[in-house]
């Protein structure tokens, strides 16, 4: 990215900042296979998809950069993009930072066990157990919930292998479709039941640029209407992301 | 100005009780990689300084791959070495990552303590009947460790400082700990500073400890 | 007691002992002298082994010493060392120093082995200081506790490679005595030297290097009075006898 | 066994294009960290040398807080601080970290290379008529510059490792990429053992012509 | 020309001037002697103001120099140094360390300025060496070229510190003669040396400093041959003349 001198006044007459004129600049952390990762150098999953849509939606050149998830929210506000695409999930306090559009998918929390663990059956055999979960990421309070003896990580590879390690982590608590991924990757691991908890990740923009928030949502409804999410969400999951039966689970906040 | 103090100070009573936790597994997490990076150490000095061509290399070879790359590259790579090969817990797998690594730079401490080691006290050693190996053992080997330990009290500091790594496979030390609470609290640039400060307060309090043993070592002499 | 034959020695292409035969008998001091560079510390250095020949052998007490079979360390204790930088061991206090090698080499028990350290430091006239750390010793004190340990190995043989020319001259003298002293209670003694009035007194023979040879091999009166060799007397002359 | 090769030549040919230029990245970062770190570490080198108690303050504290405290700490805080001052590229954000930590070391080779030239140098430069300013800037500081060669080289090797560090802020230098190309394919062993290789080729490269320079150096004299 | 008044001077605790007066008239040759650690280097740096006084005052040419006030830099130009260790910049050639001064103090423009330079070195008879660095020069070389930089800034007074005990025997005399023809043209002069003949023949004055004191101030054929100073006959022996 370039340095842009962009004031950070609010502006009422409909228009926005960009980091880089002319294009959509949104982040990911890269580790999040399928949702978003790197293919021979190059950026790609259901959330950089998705992104690409919005930005050619709005008329503008996707840009899809990568940061960490420890910091990705400082790169928001420190102005190296224009919005993050890359699975954060609203919540109230995230809210406080950014302002959110609507969720663009529903994911489910599942909790993901060794192959060999016959002990764990459901939420109420994680009483007291080692679960591992990505810090700050949404099931980070829902493990809470059930164990105070937590195992934080930065990437969810990392605590999924651990789970294939005996002794070392009883459970890890992610989305359904990243634990699955890794099961196709051949990883000795399993799902517990159904998905437990929803989170809903949702397209993150600074405060003071709500205009490009307005947007994107806008962006984002013309391509749920037009099929093109359908056609993305199909190509990378043989289903609708948002054709979610939400009856019965908890809502992440 | 005083409003950052004011909220310095709401971070740190806040977090303090975490924070010394997380101090203390920083502290083991140190100690351990000194002690294994100190077997390793002599293991490998002691390779290097022998007679055997094949040992030499194999303490080259370590040496210059440790050396050679990043730490936080070392961690990764052994981490998911050692855990396709044995059981660890994280804070073991780190401690032994910060051990091997440590490793490398003290053997070249001791190799550099053993071989300032006047050539006389292996000769003396000799001429009275020992062998190499107790020449080793009881005569030069005791000189050098004792040359060796400030320069291993300065790895002890840089362990505690490199210890912050760890993080990335999810050791709850004083990083570890930090980077939650900033994500957290969205307060990151008050949390870093004070995790910073508990950083700078270890650092120099093992510092201190150090000058106060070569001071005390100097005036033995 | 005491024999090299042949003797020759090289570092890299610097050739040091150009073939040197020595037979020293029991019970004979023999004091060894040349200009700086002949060979004599080598020479020492190869006659207890701390250096590997390149060609001839070594007897020790009849027996002929085999560099690749036998256990150098054994056979290196039977002929003690001393060194012009005394070399003592720092972290170890007097006694320890001269109890060492009998108690890890011989393993002899810990207690008889300080009791007969102990008896050696007070023929060396340090038995007071037995608990001192070496630092804390004058030269001469030093060289004494040297002496003493090389002793408590019961060498059957002492080299000595200038054990006095690291000393502050007062200090010569104490060190001369207890060597005079191990002379005559019959200590076979190799020693490199530029002392002369000790040669003269105590050697029983003097032999004399140069370039790597014995150039001469001579009872003292007759090297000091009677040589007839020209570097010999350009020697004398230089060390100002 | 050959199956580890397979599979290590796959990933190697599968990646090299993307890892060659993030070993750029990697360099660039270095060298512009060096270069940010040289210019620091000369001001709070003349100051730390300098007669004023003020400005020796000022240069100690600013080494002791670096020298302190984990680089990776150092990288979050003036992230996290430097954001919200100005907006820079992460590249930027990275390697003004990566200098300003250097600069720290950087000060203690200098001032170590200053104090090592002779006094006689700075008294001949009076003696000619020269003030003190002159003579810094004339006579001795060119002397320790050559000096500072050296330690410099050797503190761009250390800084080349270290660069890895700020994928934290989302640099896509070799290990960034590293971590995300392990994350995509599942091979973590496999990649950081791959980019462990790009780090340590660089590292052997430059510390070839390290050596290669002190002995020009050598030969010189 | 060059004059001292009660100069005392401490180190920490150590004094060492201790009230000295000295007046050196314009086109004298002055020298200084004492033995070691009488303070000769301590007075010579004090009076290039290398070194602070603690009390007293210099007088440069008719002119009391004000430590406070005055650019000392400025002053120090008038009064050269010549040093033990020639004191030469290894990182500039013969010519730039001669010219250096001249170009950065004075200002004067480069190539006016190595013009001059390179005339100054024609006196020493270092023409042929302008482009070469000092590390290639011998000792005498080396002291002669920092003579001419000396020279180059046109001092009023030079200041010889041992300009010739860091040389060997041999390259002694090519110094003295290029300080014998320096005086001959009539430069002030004050030498610490310890080269009694060049003291006999060239000086005007000799001064026997003494622990911080001048003890004796007299013309050579007086100070060699008629000193009733017991000190001075002291040294003189020591010196052996
Ligand atoms: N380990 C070694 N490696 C290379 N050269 C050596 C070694 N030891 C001795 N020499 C060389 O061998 C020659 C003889 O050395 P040696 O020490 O035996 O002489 P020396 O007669 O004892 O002299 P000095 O009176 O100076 O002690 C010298 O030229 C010396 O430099
Ligand atoms: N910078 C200093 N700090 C402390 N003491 C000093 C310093 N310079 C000189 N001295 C001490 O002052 C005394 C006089 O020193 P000075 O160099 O003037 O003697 P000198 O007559 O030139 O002797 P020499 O013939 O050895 O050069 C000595 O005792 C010396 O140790
Ligand atoms: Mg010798
Ligand atoms: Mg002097």
């Amino acid at each position: 990215g370039e340095d842009k001198d962009t004031s950070k006044e609010k502006k009422d007459d409909g228009s926005y900042d960009l980091v880089n004129e002319g294009s959509l600049t949104f982040a990911a952390s890269g580790l999040y296979k399928p949702f978003n990762f790197e293919e021979d150098g190059k950026l790609t999953g259901f959330d950089i998809e998705i992104g690409n849509a919005i930005a050619e939606k709005m008329g503008l050149k996707p840009n899809p950069v990568t940061n960490p998830f420890e910091t990705i929210m400082q790169g928001l506000i420190g102005e190296k993009y224009d919005a993050i695409i890359g699975s954060m999930a609203y919540t109230k306090e995230r809210a406080k930072h950014a302002n959110f559009t609507e969720p663009y998918y529903y994911s489910g929390g599942m909790i993901f066990v060794s192959e060999n663990n016959t002990e764990i059956k459901s939420v109420d055999d994680l009483k007291g157990k080692k679960i591992g979960v990505v810090a700050q990421s949404t099931y980070e309070e829902p493990a809470k919930t059930v164990s105070d003896n937590i195992q934080y990580y930065s990437s969810d590879v990392v605590a999924l292998k651990d789970l294939t390690v005996a002794d070392r982590l009883d459970a890890v608590i992610t989305a359904d479709i990243v634990g699955l991924e890794a099961i196709d990757n051949d990883f000795a691991i399993k799902g517990i039941g159904k998905p437990l908890w929803v989170e809903q990740p949702s397209i993150a923009v600074r405060p003071e640029n709500d205009a490009l928030r307005k947007e994107i949502d806008k962006a984002l409804k013309e391509i749920i209407e037009d099929g093109t999410y359908d056609e993305i969400s199909q190509k990378w999951f043989n289903r609708n992301l948002l054709d979610l039966d939400l009856e019965g689970v908890e809502l992440l906040e | 100005m005083p409003d950052i103090f004011i909220t310095l100070f709401e971070v740190f009573m806040r977090t303090y009780e975490g924070f010394l936790k997380a101090a203390l597994i920083t502290l083991e997490l140190t100690a351990v990689a000194i002690v294994i990076g100190t077997l390793f150490g002599v293991m490998f000095a002691l390779m290097k300084i022998s007679q055997s061509k094949i040992l030499q290399t194999i303490a080259n070879l370590y040496i210059t791959l440790i050396r050679g790359t990043p730490l936080i590259v070392q961690i990764m790579f052994l981490y998911y070495g050692i855990t396709s090969i044995i059981v660890l817990s994280n804070f073991w797998a780190g401690a032994i990552a910060l051990g091997i690594h440590n490793g490398a730079y003290i053997a070249e401490i001791f190799r550099g303590a053993i071989q300032g080691i006047d050539r006389g006290q292996q000769e003396a050693s000799l001429a009275v009947g020992m062998n190499r190996r107790q020449a080793m053992r009881r005569i030069i080997f005791p000189q050098a460790l004792r040359r060796a330990i400030p320069p291993l009290g300065n790895q002890f500091i840089i362990t505690l400082k490199d210890s912050s790594l760890v993080y990335v496979i999810g050791v709850s030390e004083l990083f570890g700990l930090a980077n939650r609470e900033a994500a957290a609290s969205f307060q990151s640039f008050e949390t870093f500073l004070v995790v910073g400060l508990y950083y700078l307060v270890l650092v120099l309090i093992f510092s201190g400890l150090l000058k106060w043993y070569e001071n005390k070592l100097n005036v033995d002499k | 007691m005491l024999t090299g034959k042949n003797i020759h020695k090289s570092f890299d292409d610097l050739e040091v002992l150009k073939g040197i035969d020595i037979d020293v008998e029991a019970g004979e001091v023999v004091v060894l002298i040349g200009v700086s560079g002949s060979g004599k510390s080598t020479l020492l250095r190869c006659m207890n082994f701390l250096e590997m020949l390149d060609e001839g052998e070594i007897t020790v007490d009849g027996r002929k010493v085999n560099h690749k079979k036998d256990d150098l360390s054994k056979v290196r204790a039977e002929v003690g060392m001393v060194f012009q930088h005394f070399n003592l061991f720092p972290h170890k206090t007097v006694l320890e120093n001269v109890a060492e090698a009998p108690i890890i080499v011989k393993k002899i028990n810990k207690k008889q082995a300080e009791k007969e350290a102990y008896a050696i430091l007070e023929k060396v006239g340090l038995s007071d200081k037995a608990d001192v750390y070496p630092g804390k010793l004058s030269g001469g004190q030093k060289q004494r506790v040297a002496i003493a340990r090389a002793l408590a190995m019961e060498p059957k043989a002492l080299l000595f490679d200038e054990p006095t020319s690291a000393l502050d001259p007062e200090l010569v003298g104490e060190v001369l005595q207890v060597m005079q002293d191990l002379a005559n209670e019959g200590m076979t003694m190799v020693v490199v030297t530029h002392e002369m009035k000790f040669a003269k007194e105590v050697a029983d023979r003097i032999i004399m290097l140069d370039e790597g040879r014995i150039i001469e091999d001579a009872k003292p009166e007759i090297f000091f009075n009677h040589s007839e060799n020209e570097r010999t007397r350009q020697f004398l002359e230089m060390v100002d006898v």
